[in-house]
């Protein structure tokens, strides 16, 4: 601890000590001042035991549950000794330590509140859908993080708590206001079911600047399809380089997507009543992705899976990999060239980039629901959230985590790159089946892309997809 | 098995014939002998080449594991995917869970199929033929097309998430049955007769007589249902979602798809995973292989 | 059902070990047993003989509770049987292949009925003791049965049946596992054993030396129905039928086929040889296909000449021994056997002439069955 | 006779009754087991087959729909393909191999335990640890089979690639299973009559002619045995597809179960369609099943 930290830390024990700030924020406090959660927790409670005669919190209200009092007042947070219990997350692993990540947050938390205990379960990628919902039907998880995918889902049935009247209440609001996308939650249905921890890019690409720069390009190379399809193809050195590698994303996920909004088309019309898949632009940049392959410009589907990618990138084996954002902390800390991120070209009709979110959600079988709210409370404010999406790679969805220390750990090409992603972001069309469709339109574009179908029969099939999983 | 290799009682004549034969090719033999052996070989070595290159992984770092020409010895050896498996992963947790799952399903279902066995082979009971002829028939079915009755039953039972949902529907697999009712009716009438007379009771019979009989056919029942169960990963991967309860398959499944390619971790994890029945393997080697031959439904 | 049974006990006040009647065994539509009468004095040795397939081992089995009976009743010790639980019916059995727990050593072998009853160890012991000393196997007790040989088995199952001291003793073939010479042995050991233990003992067989040897009481069976029932010497002597006559006895009975004619009101048989029958004009008879029986030893080589002798050619010479077979062609071409001693000279292709001694022919019926002449004694 | 044939009755009744209890004592447990976790499972998925909805909350009957629905849905199709060509490319290697294999070690003397021992270990290998050991193998930076074309010279090849994946998955299954009907065999091999062979021996018959003219015909049935078991075995991969492939590239590794899986868990209200699949899947088994039984049984005769 350097001196000025000690002094800052003094003032806040002695403010705390005076109760001039409640214990929540005392900790909140040291722990955006960059100290360890471990350490934090000793503080509070050298200065708790130092002062034992002094109530260090207003006492809670004496009932559980969501009384109707709670709605009428603000409420205070409950006392430490109040909240006890086990709280089970299932969340999806979005970097290699992503356990430890919560772990970190969970100590803070626990310099509140001692009592409580955490088990972090991951799901995988592959089985994430199946896992959320016989872990929801069984009760076997308090708080999941999901993604907005498959928030519409959610939306229509019953197996999430209800958070509507706990994030709306006056008392939530200043802290509310901090929260950046809970417009796109609230669009989704008159329920609302989460709050958000990060705002994050499907598919972004991951250039390799220095192989732009010898072929003759500067970034801009994707302001139009022709630049980057030239581009590209000055990059692939045969048997040594492609020029970009897509397909790497497990099934590909978002990866087509974006060039269907991007060409003007989308799975439902606005209406959410017919599909709008089958359109002459659509089949023309499923086209021109499928031509990369037949060009040879990008290796073969198979070749790079989503967890080889980031080292052979770093290898020079590829120019461009097109991946998610969670990438970047897959790649080696240093790589013996400039890289950057950036959005895909645009298409015929405009240029589109994927975004989704990731929710904290409470399982509504969980008998401490007011245990579980505290706690999402915990994960989503700002230096969880700026501590979580530092070490994830992704970014965050709270407007305060950039001042509680975001930035610190993650490459720079993030920060740098946000206003672009920002600049053409699209979310997903608000119909439950959404995620249903995604997974088996990406796996049919493939069969395109592998040369087993045409662009047009594609598409088609794709059109096909849609209907049968809304049941058009 | 090395009884059966002797030759049968045969005319004399033909072994006579055989023997000059054999005398007159002893060097052909030899070289024969080493064709079988040079073939056998480079099948063993194919088959085992798979588990030296994961093996070989398992001890290198990440650059290691990525440089070409690769080392093919791991010297020195690196540890830390192993440290990395045992320390912060729920390996260990997920071999436990194995373990106890493959043991009690192992434990329970020998002494229920044996008894079952017993009850076709030996007892009267009306409908014996229907209830074997349906046994038989469901033998094939596998629990990988069962699971949406499967899990909406065991669901409504509320087991989901309890060992229980692990360890009951295995229980219903009439494999061994079929193979206890076999063995037992391979001995002879006369000996439960006698115990009859000898004032023994059903249950009797079946504990002093049948079991001590068909000891070899439990061991052989015993490795085929604990390598399967060993093996099971759709009905454990879609009957629980609680971490305490992640079977090795399963967890083993889930460190594929945690953020990131660590292969030195996986295949750490393969290695580990397959030490127990290794190990198995290695001390009851008559009876696994034996296993194969159980699968020998032939009637 | 212990009272239904002990009612019927004491209605009939049986004196019988062992009653049957009227077993029927049916599988399905085949009848193994066709309603079989028999009843079992206490200490007598019954022997079931008969080929295999006759049912006598079906009907020992159903004796033993072993197998259910269709129809009919079995009284053993007086108490009706047929809903007794083997155990319960106070019998012990032998069977063929011994059935010696493979597991277990001779001692525990042995001893298991006794163990199985609750019975102290100590009496075990005794017992155990008692019983391997009657049939000197003291010294094998602690070996497994893959280790005895095949007369050391039998002789470790008798010992089990022994130990239980049972109302009676039902042996299912135990000799024929063993070979020529141990079977011999082991017979009369068998019976040696019986007059010691002096219990009832049902003795299947279809080994008619077994039965002639052994038995007080001969069952001779076939086709599920019992054809006769009495002591060896009448069962060789007096026949009831033909298939008795046939069965028992080595060589078998000489049996000639003819007929029965009355001509000038007497009657007579007319067959491939002329015998003058004393009985027949009284027997209750009528004309018709009939055959009449000869031992083999009751045929005599005589000289030319002798009253009531006939010619035949001896077709083959088998020295067995104290005697000789002879095998013989008499002129209608039907074939005899006759038994002389091994003193008599005779050569294969020889005429010799034959005699019959005198009371020695039975006659039997169109039917088979064996008529009863007035001749006959009593 | 000194009971009536009423008393007869009713005591061989009391009997009977008291023979089939201890009886149904033994098999009981199981027997419930099997019941209701086979057989009701089994005649559930026909009742599922029939509805529409999802796996929890309510479903409604749609009758034959999902049925009449199913050709035309994307994907199923392929998944039915795929599984068919998966056996196609799976289950002759496994079992020419696994004889030929077998013809070597069932006649040999030193080593044999040593080599059935390393024969049958891949056998033991659960499927998801098989898939990742596979990833080690195909990898296109330092997977072995690339090390050895490089080794050779020869430009590494995209294992998992669409064209690919299916082969290397069915390449897979073959090392995992030849060891076991290769052990099969050598104990069918070893139980064949001497006296033939040592006939045929005298006759100068050839190696070949006697693996044509005797070994071949003397084994048909298990042969037959064993071409439907793996075939049903082969209908059911699931776990190594997901492992190594996840179904990938494309659909181009998603089989039956694989499907199905993904309509229960993975996807909204699917879960008739589920069961349709799993039904098709299913009969096929049984008529396998059946077929075999069938046949089977009838030459019994002549064996």
């Amino acid at each position: 601890m350097d001196k000025q930290m000690e002094r800052q830390t003094e003032e806040l024990a002695n403010a705390y000590l005076a109760r001039q700030m409640s214990r929540r924020t005392f900790v909140t406090r040291l722990l955006a001042l960059g100290i360890a959660p471990a350490a934090v927790g000793a503080i509070v409670a050298a200065c708790s035991s130092a002062a034992t005669t002094v109530p260090s919190v207003p006492p809670a209200p004496s009932s559980g549950g969501s009384s109707p009092a709670a709605s009428l007042g603000p409420q205070p947070s409950p006392s430490a000794a109040d909240l006890k219990g086990n709280v089970r997350f299932l969340i999806g692993p979005w970097s290699s330590d992503e356990v430890a990540h919560h772990q970190h947050i969970a100590q803070g938390f626990n310099a509140i509140y001692p009592n409580v205990t955490f088990d972090f379960r991951l799901y995988q990628w592959d089985t994430a859908s199946q896992e959320i919902n016989t872990s929801l039907t069984e009760g076997a998880h308090d708080i999941y993080m999901t993604t907005e995918s498959s928030y519409p889902d959610y939306e229509s049935k019953t197996g999430f708590s209800d958070l509507t009247s706990k994030i709306t209440d006056p008392s939530f609001a200043g802290e509310l206001a901090k929260y950046q996308y809970m417009d796109r939650i609230k669009s989704y249905g008159p329920k609302i079911l989460g709050l958000p921890i990060s705002f994050h890019v499907e598919d972004a690409m991951f250039v390799n600047m220095d192989m732009v720069q010898a072929a003759g390009f500067d970034e801009h190379f994707i302001d139009s399809y022709p630049t980057f399809l030239d581009c590209v193809t000055k990059m692939t050195k045969k048997g040594q380089t492609y020029g970009m590698g897509i397909g790497i994303q497990l099934g590909g996920y978002a990866e087509w997507y974006q060039r269907l909004r991007a060409a003007g088309g989308s799975y439902l019309t606005p209406d959410l009543k017919s599909p709008n898949v089958n359109l002459p632009a659509v089949v023309e940049v499923t086209d021109q992705m499928a031509s990369l392959f037949k060009l040879g410009i990008a290796p073969p589907l198979g070749t790079y899976t989503y967890d080889a990618a980031p080292a052979a990138f770093a290898a020079g084996k590829m120019a461009i990999y097109s991946s998610d954002l969670a990438s970047t902390t897959a790649l080696p800390a240093s790589v013996p060239f400039t890289w950057k991120l950036l959005p895909y070209p645009p298409g015929p009709v405009s240029q589109v980039n994927f975004n989704d979110l990731s929710i904290y959600m409470i399982n509504s079988k969980t008998a401490d629901q007011d245990l579980a709210w505290e706690v999402v409370k915990w994960w989503t404010n700002g230096s969880s959230d700026a501590y979580w999406a530092d070490n994830s790679g992704t970014y965050p969805a709270r407007s305060d985590a950039a001042t509680l220390g975001y930035g610190t750990n993650s490459a720079p090409q993030l920060a740098e790159a946000l206003p672009l992603f920002q600049a053409h972001a699209v979310g997903l069309e608000n119909f439950p089946q959404w995620s249903d469709v995604e997974n088996l339109a990406e796996a049919e574009i493939q069969n395109c892309y592998a040369g087993k179908e045409t662009a047009a029969q594609a598409v088609a099939n794709v059109e096909k997809i849609v209907k049968q999983e809304v049941g058009i | 098995m090395s009884a059966a290799v002797e030759p049968r009682h045969g005319a004399p004549a033909a072994l006579a014939a055989i023997a000059a034969e054999h005398a007159r090719s002893r060097r052909g033999r030899r070289l024969r002998g080493l064709g079988k052996h040079a073939i056998l070989i480079v099948v063993t070595l194919l088959l085992v080449a798979p588990f030296y290159y994961v093996v070989l992984a398992s001890f290198k770092n990440s650059t290691e594991i990525f440089t070409y020409p690769p080392k093919l010895l791991p010297i020195p050896p690196f540890l830390g995917n192993y440290q990395k498996l045992l320390g912060s992963t729920g390996f260990l947790r997920w071999m436990f869970n194995t373990l106890l799952v493959a043991g009690t399903v192992t434990l329970v279902k020998v002494f229920m199929d044996s008894m079952a066995g017993y009850a076709l082979a030996k007892l009267q009971l009306t409908g014996k033929r229907l209830i074997f002829l349906s046994m038989l028939i469901l033998l094939m079915v596998p629990l990988g097309a069962l699971i949406v009755p499967l899990w909406a039953l065991v669901n409504a039972m509320g087991l989901t998430n309890t060992y229980l949902a692990l360890i009951l529907p295995p229980l219903a697999n009439p494999l061994g049955v079929f193979l206890m009712r076999q063995f037992i009716l391979g001995l002879p009438k006369d000996l439960e007769n006698a115990a009859r007379l000898d004032g023994v009771s059903e249950f009797g019979i079946y504990r002093r007589i049948i079991l001590p009989l068909i000891k070899p056919g439990l061991v052989v029942l015993a490795v085929i249902i604990f390598t399967d169960q060993f093996m099971s990963f759709i009905w454990p991967l879609i009957a629980t979602s609680s971490d305490d309860l992640q079977v090795l398959t399963v967890g083993v499944a889930a460190l594929r798809s945690h953020g990131g390619a660590d292969y030195g971790l996986w295949s750490a994890a393969a290695v580990m995973s397959l030490v127990p029945i290794g190990v198995f393997f290695f001390v009851l080697q008559r009876q696994f292989l034996a296993r194969s031959l159980a699968g020998a439904l032939k009637q | 059902m212990t009272t239904t049974a002990s009612t019927t006990d004491s209605a009939t006040g049986t004196q019988y070990a062992i009653e049957i009647l009227g077993v029927t065994k049916r599988y399905g539509k085949i009848t193994a047993l066709g309603g079989v009468d028999l009843d079992i004095e206490p200490g007598e040795f019954v022997v079931l003989l008969g080929p295999s397939g006759c049912g006598k081992s079906t009907l020992l089995k159903i004796i033993a509770g072993l197998e259910d009976l269709t129809e009919g009743e079995v009284y053993i010790g007086g108490k009706l049987a047929n809903y007794l639980k083997p155990s319960a019916r106070d019998v012990a059995m032998v069977f063929q292949n011994y059935a010696l727990y493979p597991h277990m050593t001779v001692r525990a072998n042995i001893g298991f009925p006794l163990k199985m009853a609750g019975r102290p160890k100590g009496e075990i012991e005794q017992q155990v003791a008692f019983a391997s000393g009657l049939l000197q196997i003291g010294s094998e007790l602690d070996k497994y049965p893959d280790e005895l040989s095949g007369g050391q088995r039998q002789r470790v199952a008798l010992g089990r049946a022994i130990v239980r001291q049972p109302l009676a003793f039902l042996m299912d073939e135990p000799l024929s596992n063993l070979d020529a010479l141990l079977r011999v042995q082991m017979r009369s050991e068998l019976l040696r054993l019986h007059k010691r233990v002096g219990r009832t003992t049902v003795y299947v067989t279809h080994d008619q030396i077994e039965a002639m040897t052994m038995a007080d009481r001969v069952v001779v069976m076939r086709n599920g129905l019992i054809q006769q029932i009495g002591p060896p010497d009448e069962v060789y002597r007096r026949p009831a039928n033909r298939f008795v006559a046939s069965f028992v006895g080595s060589p078998p009975m000489n049996i000639l086929d003819g007929r029965i004619e009355t001509a000038d009101g007497r009657r007579r048989f007319a067959g491939p040889i002329p015998v003058e029958i004393p009985g027949l004009a009284g027997a209750t008879l009528d004309d018709g296909p009939a055959a009449i029986g000869i031992r083999s030893e009751e045929l005599v080589l005589t000289g030319v000449g002798t009253a009531g002798s006939f010619p035949a050619v001896i077709e083959l010479v088998e020295p067995v021994g104290a005697d000789i077979f002879l095998t013989a062609t008499v002129e209608g071409g039907a074939i005899i056997t006759i038994r002389v001693d091994a003193e008599t000279n005779v050569a294969e292709g020889e005429n010799v002439q034959v005699s019959i001694a005198p009371g020695a022919i039975r006659v039997f019926d169109g039917a088979g069955d064996r008529v009863r002449l007035t001749s006959d004694a009593a | 006779m000194r009971l009536s044939p009423g008393q007869h009755r009713q005591l061989r009744r009391q009997a009977r009754l008291k023979r089939e209890l201890t009886a149904w004592l033994f098999l009981g447990p199981m027997f419930v087991f099997f019941v209701v976790f086979l057989v009701v499972p089994v005649v559930g998925t026909v009742w599922w087959s029939t509805q529409a909805g999802g796996i929890v909350g309510g479903t409604t009957n749609v009758g034959l729909q999902n049925f009449q629905r199913l050709p035309d849905l994307v994907g199923a199709t392929t998944a039915i393909q795929n599984t068919l060509i998966f056996a196609l490319l799976s289950i002759p290697p496994i079992l020419i191999g696994a004889l030929a294999i077998s013809l070597v070690l069932a006649r040999i003397g030193r080593g044999a335990a040593a080599y059935r021992f390393f024969v049958y270990f891949p056998v033991l290998v659960p499927g998801v640890v098989a898939g990742l050991i596979w990833l080690f193998l195909t990898n296109v930076d330092f997977g072995l089979f690339d090390n050895v074309l490089r080794a050779f010279g020869v430009q590494p090849v995209t294992w998992l690639g669409s064209d690919t994946a299916l082969g290397v998955l069915a390449a897979l299954d073959v090392w995992r299973n030849v060891g076991y009907w290769a052990i099969f065999f050598v104990a069918a091999i070893i139980g064949l009559p001497e006296e033939l062979y040592q006939a045929a021996n005298l006759d100068g018959a050839s190696t070949a002619k006697r693996f044509w003219y005797l070994t071949l015909p003397l084994m048909r049935r298990i042969l037959f045995f064993a071409i439907v078991v793996s075939t049903i075995w082969g209908l059911q991969v699931f776990d190594t597809a997901l492992v190594l492939t996840n179904g990938g590239p494309g659909t181009a590794t998603t089989t039956i179960i694989f499907r199905v899986w993904q309509y229960v868990f993975g996807t909204n209200d699917k879960v008739g369609f589920a069961a349709a699949i799993s039904l098709v899947l299913i009969a096929a088994i049984l008529t396998l099943t059946l077929t075999q039984m069938r046949l089977l049984r009838s030459r019994r005769g002549d064996d």
